[in-house]
This record gives structure tokens, C-alpha cells and sequence, in this order.
């Protein structure tokens, strides 16, 4: 139970991150923290008691293993992240061009 | 034959080694594929390998190698006693710093080698090395003196012997 | 069989374009016109034939619960049918516009508006949660790119914001998916909705309030709408269009009914938590409105307005109430597109966005002005416009649902929408600015787009018909209502 | 000291004589995708970072040399049409998209598993290029053209 709480702690802390930090990349960063928090979580959720992992081996039976499903889900959504934060750094590089900064608080030609 | 293709034709054979390492030969389909995959890297980054023409044969620099070897492994035991003897030490006698030292070797590897080989000794590290002065910048636990020849005869002086005749 | 293509097509597409488009960008105009046509015709084709069917499409030759599989009922046919009509006029719109924004390298644009229709398609049409999600993403991660397409400062700044909202909520909806995924131990949205009623129902309440949170911020409902004021007035034109007209609903509202009312069961308290936050929606977003004079800026707000309608539609959740809100899905992404296009071509021709610099439209710009007008008075909800007869539903299901306050404050946003609206026809189009008239106008694809939605917007009025709504709307209804329907649809048993 | 292009000589010299272990480890990763853990996605992944090791030692002029980047970006969105000309034809054999057309083989034999092994094949290609097209495009940004 504990390594749940500590995972959603771990949420909590990237979201505090991406809402309150000021600088782009540090945003950035809250944002990796958040998704590797919850790829963690689901990789927990997988986790079944004194179970082996899930691969087939040539001459070894193996019945009682973790699900290998949410393995394969993570693999999908961490790509999604990579993609996501490449954007996102090809952003703030592109903002520090034009405003000269990585401060949000000065990034604030749109109003309203 | 070129340099570059003598370097393709040593990464397909290595190459080819190594596939079967790592497949442990159990049939003929894996070791087909080992070829093709040989190709295809010796292809694709093949001519790194070998860069310049040596001028000892390989038997003798084989040979080399190997006492090499032994010597770097007998310079190290010395200097992990050394630094265990400081560690050791109550009063801590180190007095670290950076030097600088010269090297005779001009090939690439053989300089890769050398600062490596200092780089692995406990006590020094190497910092930067500039190639063309032939110069190497070195951070040393316990600098003995500030003369650059004395520096070098004593770090730098006790593998290039021996690396020269290996690479050069 | 037609299913799996419209995910393909567009697909093809984009990967097509980026490998054979050189520097001119008169390939990937075909090519990505000819896609979306097909997927048009496709689409129209299957919402007529599917009727109160369902079919399903299992992936790579498995069988249910172990592949990804898609499904067709009249519901995802017609947010089909809206997604593909909105971008082939954007499509249309886009070809001048971009040479006229970006000189070069306007084929990146076609390649990325085609992976956008791929996500949105996939969205729609996937039937399992995990797919969904990664659909959405590839939807959202070419919209981030288009809305900084311009290069301009804002555009940046918007885009920045707009992706960090995004991957937020993405996040809160990927634990969603796993905490569905750990109490059901199937990702397959037919057999989720088949355990949930055997398990804890505590897990509805939190997955529940997590995808609330998520999609809530996608279709951008009051609490969760910051980021859309800014993304929606930056991206160009025709993806602003797409944006507001189509993707917040194809991957808020859509997404939200299908969890809530087809997986959830339609629960009483989401319903009223729909009801609160859609007439908020309703108020502020017009209130914020009023004040604008960037017309951009105006139109994003009434977009959080009109989804209010919508969301306030779905959350009355009987048959009248559904029935509006389902009809003021395509309304909205007839009329609210259409008055991106008229902003565009104002800020292309004319190189501005402020209303008060405007003036004597109807001389410089008679089509764009004309359509405008058409566009205003349909959101507006003028008679005999579409969005009179949306509104009017949606106000009677109140009515009729025993909520008379909801009604009253949709009413009421109804009359500051009519103001803010008459704002910008009296001083924006009809304004007492001389303008010389500009060299250029708007090119002929620009004013058949225009003129296209403007048509529609008239037309789709008939909708409501008795004889044509038994074979539109009703089956759409019939799916929404049919909750749990769903699973024995999808499962067969 | 004069600043090269590049890193150290030590760095390039370890990078010269290691970079086809690197791609021929990622290639046997690719290959031995449907047999042991890895696959496309792993393989794929190393290989791009064989790249991007040479492009951090040598820089990037270096690269443009030795590879066409105009061309690794046609790998890249070839691979994905492939991808799904792979799933068509998957469904004009019968069975759905993307099903497995191909008969199956022999359980741990190099031949085995029908058309994943192509499959996986197609995704190292897509992977590795668009991971090295994407960090090569945020390299060249020059940063110290702003600044203050």
C-alpha cells in the first residue's frame, strides 16, 4: 500500500512542479516527473506476489507470472512522453529566441 | 588494399565473432544472419576502425600487448598500496594539484591508451590532453614536484615504452 | 471493413507527404484533399448505412477481450461525418492562407493536419481505453506543432501553454486508465462497462473524477479553460477552426459521453455535476466575451460558451435534452468554423484582428462579409438558423427535465451571445472605418469553404424534420440513451 | 588551447573503435525481437544512440559527411508507409488488419513468428531514425544567438 501512496506523492509533487515553477525547463522537468510517476504506478499495478517475470523460456515452465500487459502500455506512453517533451523543448527553445528568456512571468505577450 | 576497406574487412570478422558469442551457435539460420548482419555493420560503421598504417607486425605488437598488460596490472597493485597507504595515513599526506606532462606518442589510439591507463591508475586522473602540443593536463593526488620532464618520467614515462612498440 | 480505413488513410497520407512533397507543396494539397474526401465519402456512406446497427471491427484476427477493436455505431458515424466535413473545409481554406503565412515548407502543415485527423478519427472510432488515449496523444501532439506553425512570438507562448495543459491532463487520464485497467483487468470499453457494476462502485467516483478533470480540460469546461482563449486566437485560421469546431469535441465532449453515459452507466451525480459546470460554461464564457474586441479572442470564448449548451444538453440526460445537445455538436462546428474562416480571411486581406479597426466589410469582402453575418446569427440562435433550433431543445429539456434555473441562465446566455455578436457585425463588418479596397481578395477556395459552411448552416436546419431526424439524430440519441446497450451491442450477448 | 569541433581525442578514439559494437548489439536486438526481451522499439533505440554518439564526439559537420540526413528522414516516414502497407496486406490475406499472414515457424528457431520479426524490423528503422532526426533538429538551434 505504501509504494502507492508514495507514487501518487510523487504526482502530487510534478504537478506542484509544473503549476508553481516559473522557469520553462523546470516546468518541463515537473511535467517528466508527473508521467514517470504515473508509468510507475501502472507498472505497480501489474505486480502480482512471488510471480516470475513474463517471458518464455526455451525448456523452463513458468506459471505464475506478472502481467505482462501494463509492460507493454508503459513502453507505449513513455514514447508519447519522449515525443511530447521533445516538442516541448523545441518550444521553450524557440520562445528563449524570440523573448530572450526562460522566465514565464516575462513570456506574457498574451493577456486575458 | 585501402586502410578503409582493411578496416571494414576487420569489423565484419569481428563482427561475425561477436554474433556468435552472442547467439551460442545452434543452427545454420543464425549464423547466415550472422553474416549478413556482419556485412551490414562493417557497411554501415565499418571505416572507424583503423585509422593510420603501422609499422611493427602484428605478431610482435600482439606481444607487446600482453607485457603491456602485465606491466599496467604490476603499476597498479604499486599505486592501490600507495593510495591505501595515504588513506590510511592519520596526518592524510596529499597535497593534490594539476600538472601538465609531455608525450612522445602521435598516434590516436595509442594516446587514448596511455591517458586511460593514468586515468585508471588510483591517484591520477586525467583532465584534458591536448594533441597537437602533445601535451596531457593530469590531476594528481600528491604532486611531487612542479618540473614537467620530472612529471613525465614519472607518470607518463612507464607505459610509453611499451606503447610504442604496441601502436606505433 | 470500412472502419480500420479511415484511420489508415489519413496515416498513409501524412507519411506519404513528408516523403514526397520537395519544396513546393502542390503534392501534399492533393494528396491530403483527395484523403480527406474519400474519408468524407467514406464516412457519410457508413452513417447512412449503419441506422440502430452496430459492428465491429477486431484488429489482426483476434477476438475480443485480447485485441484492439473498433466499433461503428451511429454515435462515432456521425462525429465522423462532422470531424471530416470540418476538415476538408479547413482543407479548402488552408491552401492560400498557409503560402500566405508560411513561404516555405508548407508541406509540414499538410503532413501534420493529416496526423490531427488520424487522432481525432481514432479517437472517434477505437472502442478500446488504452487506444483511445494514444490517439489522443498523436491528435494533441500535431496540434501543439500547428498551433506554433505561424512562427510569431504569441503563437510560441500559446502553443507552450496549450502542450503543458495538454500533457497535465493527458497524465491525469493515463492514471485514470490504469486505476480502470487494475479494478477490471480489461482495457476493452465494452468489457470494462460489463464488471464495473460488479465491483466497488467507489472506483466510478475517483476514475470518475480523474477523467472529469482530464477531459474536462480537453473540451475545455469552465473551471478547466484557461489554455484555450490563447491556443484557439493564435493557431492559424483553419486550425483554429479545426480546433474549436471539431477536436474539443471529438476529444472532450465525445470522449466524456461515451465514458460517462456508455461505461458509467450515466450516473445521476456526474449528470448533475455536467448540468452545473455547463451552465458556468454558458455564463462565463460569454460574459468573457462581451468584453473582447480581438475578434479571434471573441470567437474562443463563445467556444467555451457553446460547449456549455452542449455539456448542459448531455447532463439533462433525457431523450429531448440529448437530442440538442447532439445537434448543437454539428451546429457548433458549422457555425463556429465558419466564423474562423471569416476572421482569417479578414486578418489576411487585411491584417488585422481588432474589431475596431475594421470597417465597410461589405464592399472590401462581400462573401466573408455575408457569411459572417449568416455565422452570427446562427450562434446567436436566430430563427430559421440551426442554432435557434438547438438552443431551443436544449432550453425546452431543461424546462421539461424539471430544472427551470439551468433553462433561465441559458437563455440568458443566448441574449449576451446575440450582443456580443451585434458587436461585431455593427463594428467590425458594418463598422464607419473607410478602408481602401486591398489588392487582393479572398482566393476562390477560401470563399467556397465560406460559402459551403454558410449553405450548411441554413440547411442542417432541416435536420430537425420529423422524417429526416428518425434517420440522423435519432439513432445518435438512441445510442446515448441505450446505456448499458453498449456492452451488449459491442459483446454480442 | 584551440577549441575543435567535437570532444577530446579520447572520446573520439573510443567512440571510433566501439560504435559497430553499439549497432551490432542494436541489430541483434532487433533480430532476436519475438525470441527474448527487446525488439524493434529496444533495438531501434540503441541504434540511434550508435548515432548520436559519434554526432556528440565528432559534432555535427562530421556527420553530415558521413550520413545523408535528407536521406534518414525518408527511411523514417517509408518505414511508417511500409508499416501500414504491412497491416493492409494483412487484411487482404484474410483475418484483419495487421494479421499475422505468415506461417508461424518453429518456436525459437531465427525464422519463427510469422511477420513479427518484419515488423519489428520496420519499427528499428522508424525509431532509430526519428530519435536521431529529432535530437539532430533540436542540435542545430544555436542557442547563443539570443541570450543577453
Amino acid at each position: 500500500m505504501i509504494v502507492y501512496i508514495l507514487c501518487f506523492a510523487l504526482l502530487l509533487v510534478g504537478i506542484y512542479g509544473a503549476l508553481t515553477k516559473k522557469d520553462l525547463i523546470k516546468i518541463i522537468l515537473s511535467l517528466g516527473i508527473m508521467g514517470y510517476s504515473v508509468n510507475l504506478m501502472i507498472i505497480l499495478f501489474a505486480y502480482k506476489k512471488d510471480a516470475g517475470y513474463a517471458i518464455l523460456v526455451k525448456d523452463a515452465v513458468s506459471t505464475n507470472m506478472v502481467d505482462p500487459l501494463p509492460q507493454a502500455l508503459i513502453l507505449t506512453s513513455i514514447v508519447i512522453e519522449l515525443g511530447i517533451t521533445a516538442m516541448l523543448v523545441a518550444l521553450a527553445i524557440r520562445l528563449f529566441e524570440k523573448y530572450k528568456t526562460f522566465d514565464i512571468t516575462k513570456i506574457r505577450r498574451l493577456s486575458g | 588494399m585501402t586502410l578503409q576497406n582493411r578496416s571494414r574487412l576487420f569489423v565484419f570478422i569481428f563482427s561475425f565473432l561477436v554474433w556468435l558469442a552472442l547467439t551460442s551457435i545452434r543452427d545454420l539460420e543464425e549464423v547466415v544472419a550472422g553474416l549478413l548482419v556482419a556485412a551490414l555493420v562493417s557497411a554501415i560503421a565499418g571505416k572507424f576502425l583503423i585509422t593510420s598504417e603501422k609499422s611493427e607486425h602484428i605478431i610482435k605488437r600482439i606481444f607487446s600487448a600482453i607485457k603491456y598488460l602485465f606491466k599496467f596490472l604490476w603499476e597498479m597493485v604499486k599505486a592501490n598500496l600507495h593510495v591505501a597507504y595515504i588513506v590510511i595515513n592519520p596526518y592524510l599526506p596529499i597535497n593534490p594539484g594539476i600538472v601538465k606532462i609531455k608525450t612522445k606518442l602521435t598516434k590516436d589510439s595509442a594516446l587514448t591508451v596511455l591517458t586511460n591507463s593514468i586515468t585508471l591508475t588510483p591517484g591520477t586522473l586525467t583532465v584534458d590532453i591536448n594533441p597537437e602540443k602533445k601535451e596531457i593536463y593530469i590531476h594528481w593526488i600528491d604532486v611531487l614536484s612542479k618540473d614537467v620532464e620530472k612529471n613525465t618520467k614519472s607518470i607518463g614515462g612507464k607505459f610509453e615504452k611499451l606503447l610504442t612498440e604496441v601502436f606505433e | 471493413m470500412i472502419l480500420p480505413f479511415l484511420i489508415i488513410i489519413p496515416l498513409l497520407a501524412a507519411f506519404l507527404i513528408t516523403l514526397i512533397s520537395g519544396e513546393k507543396d502542390n503534392w501534399a494539397i492533393v494528396l491530403s484533399i483527395l484523403a480527406v474526401i474519400s474519408l468524407l465519402a467514406l464516412a457519410l456512406f457508413s452513417f447512412f448505412t449503419t441506422g440502430n446497427d452496430t459492428f465491429i471491427y477486431e484488429m489482426s484476427g483476434w477476438k475480443i477481450p485480447l485485441t484492439i477493436c473498433l466499433v461503428q455505431d451511429a454515435f462515432s458515424m456521425y462525429m465522423l461525418v462532422i470531424v471530416n466535413l470540418i476538415a476538408l473545409t479547413s482543407l479548402m481554406f488552408s491552401v492560400t492562407y498557409i503560402r500566405h503565412i508560411a513561404a516555405e515548407g508548407a508541406w509540414k502543415y499538410y503532413a501534420l493536419f493529416m496526423l490531427l485527423v488520424t487522432g481525432m478519427n481514432g479517437v472517434i472510432a477505437t472502442g478500446d481505453i488504452f487506444n483511445l488515449f494514444v490517439f489522443m496523444e498523436i491528435a494533441l501532439f500535431s496540434t501543439y506543432a500547428l498551433v506554433a506553425f505561424g512562427g510569431k512570438a504569441e503563437e510560441y507562448e500559446a502553443a507552450f501553454k496549450y502542450a503543458v495543459m495538454g500533457s497535465i491532463s493527458s497524465t491525469l487520464i493515463l492514471l485514470g486508465i490504469g486505476v480502470l485497467y487494475s479494478a477490471t483487468s480489461t482495457l476493452t470499453m465494452a468489457n470494462i462497462a460489463a464488471i464495473l457494476p460488479t465491483i466497488n462502485p467507489q472506483v466510478v467516483f475517483w476514475v470518475g473524477a480523474l477523467f472529469l478533470a482530464g477531459f474536462g480540460l480537453k473540451a475545455a469546461i469552465m473551471p478547466f479553460h484557461a489554455w484555450l482563449p490563447d491556443a484557439h486566437s493564435s493557431a492559424p485560421a483553419p486550425i483554429s477552426a479545426m480546433l474549436s469546431g471539431v477536436l474539443i469535441k471529438a476529444l472532450g465532449v465525445y470522449v466524456m459521453v461515451r465514458i460517462f453515459f456508455n461505461i458509467f452507466g450515466g450516473l445521476a451525480v456526474f449528470n448533475t455535476i455536467f448540468m452545473v459546470l455547463g451552465t458556468v460554461s454558458i455564463m462565463i464564457g460569454v460574459l468573457l466575451a462581451l468584453g473582447q474586441w480581438d475578434f479571434k479572442r471573441l470567437l474562443a470564448y463563445h467556444s467555451i460558451s457553446q460547449i456549455g449548451y452542449i455539456i448542459l444538453g448531455f447532463g439533462l440526460a433525457n431523450p429531448l435534452g440529448i437530442l440538442g445537445a447532439v445537434f448543437h455538436l454539428l451546429n457548433h462546428a458549422l457555425f463556429k468554423s465558419l466564423l474562423f474562416y471569416n476572421a482569417g480571411s479578414v486578418e489576411m486581406i487585411l491584417g488585422t484582428r481588432n474589431l475596431k479597426k475594421m470597417g465597410n466589410m461589405t464592399k472590401i469582402l462581400p462573401v466573408t462579409s455575408f457569411t459572417s453575418m449568416v455565422a452570427s446569427l446562427s450562434i446567436a440562435g436566430m430563427p430559421p438558423f440551426n442554432g435557434f433550433f438547438s438552443k431551443l431543445i436544449i432550453i425546452v429539456a431543461a424546462i421539461q427535465a424539471g430544472h427551470p434555473v439551468f433553462a433561465f441562465w441559458a437563455v440568458l446566455g443566448s441574449l449576451f451571445t446575440l450582443a456580443s455578436f451585434m458587436k461585431v457585425q455593427r463594428y467590425g463588418f458594418r463598422g464607419e472605418n473607410k478602408i481602401e479596397k486591398p489588392d487582393v481578395g479572398a482566393s476562390r477556395g477560401m470563399k467556397s469553404a465560406m460559402i459551403i459552411l454558410a449553405v450548411l448552416c441554413l440547411v442542417s436546419s432541416a435536420l430537425i424534420i420529423p422524417g429526416i431526424r428518425e434517420v440522423t439524430l435519432d439513432p445518435v440519441v438512441t445510442v446515448i440513451m441505450n446505456k448499458t446497450g453498449y456492452i451488449h451491442e459491442v459483446l454480442g450477448r | 588551447m584551440k577549441q575543435t569541433e567535437g570532444m577530446t581525442l579520447i572520446v573520439k578514439t573510443v567512440t571510433r573503435v566501439s560504435v559497430w559494437l553499439i549497432v551490432l548489439y542494436g541489430i541483434y536486438i532487433i533480430m532476436h525481437g519475438h525470441l527474448s526481451p527487446g525488439g524493434g522499439f529496444a533495438g531501434g533505440v540503441i541504434i540511434a544512440l550508435a548515432l548520436l554518439n559519434v554526432m556528440l564526439a565528432y559534432g555535427g559537420n562530421f556527420v553530415k559527411r558521413w550520413v545523408n540526413i535528407g536521406f534518414l528522414h525518408d527511411i523514417e516516414s517509408s518505414s511508417a508507409a511500409i508499416f501500414l502497407a504491412m497491416g493492409i496486406l494483412g487484411m487482404a490475406m484474410g483475418g484483419g488488419f495487421l494479421a499475422n499472414f505468415i506461417s508461424k515457424g518453429q518456436l525459437f528457431h531465427l525464422l519463427s513468428a510469422g511477420t513479427i520479426p518484419i515488423l519489428n524490423i520496420i519499427i528499428s528503422a522508424k525509431v532509430s531514425m526519428g530519435l536521431f532526426v529529432v535530437v539532430w533538429a533540436l542540435s542545430i538551434f544555436h542557442l547563443d544567438k539570443g541570450g543577453k
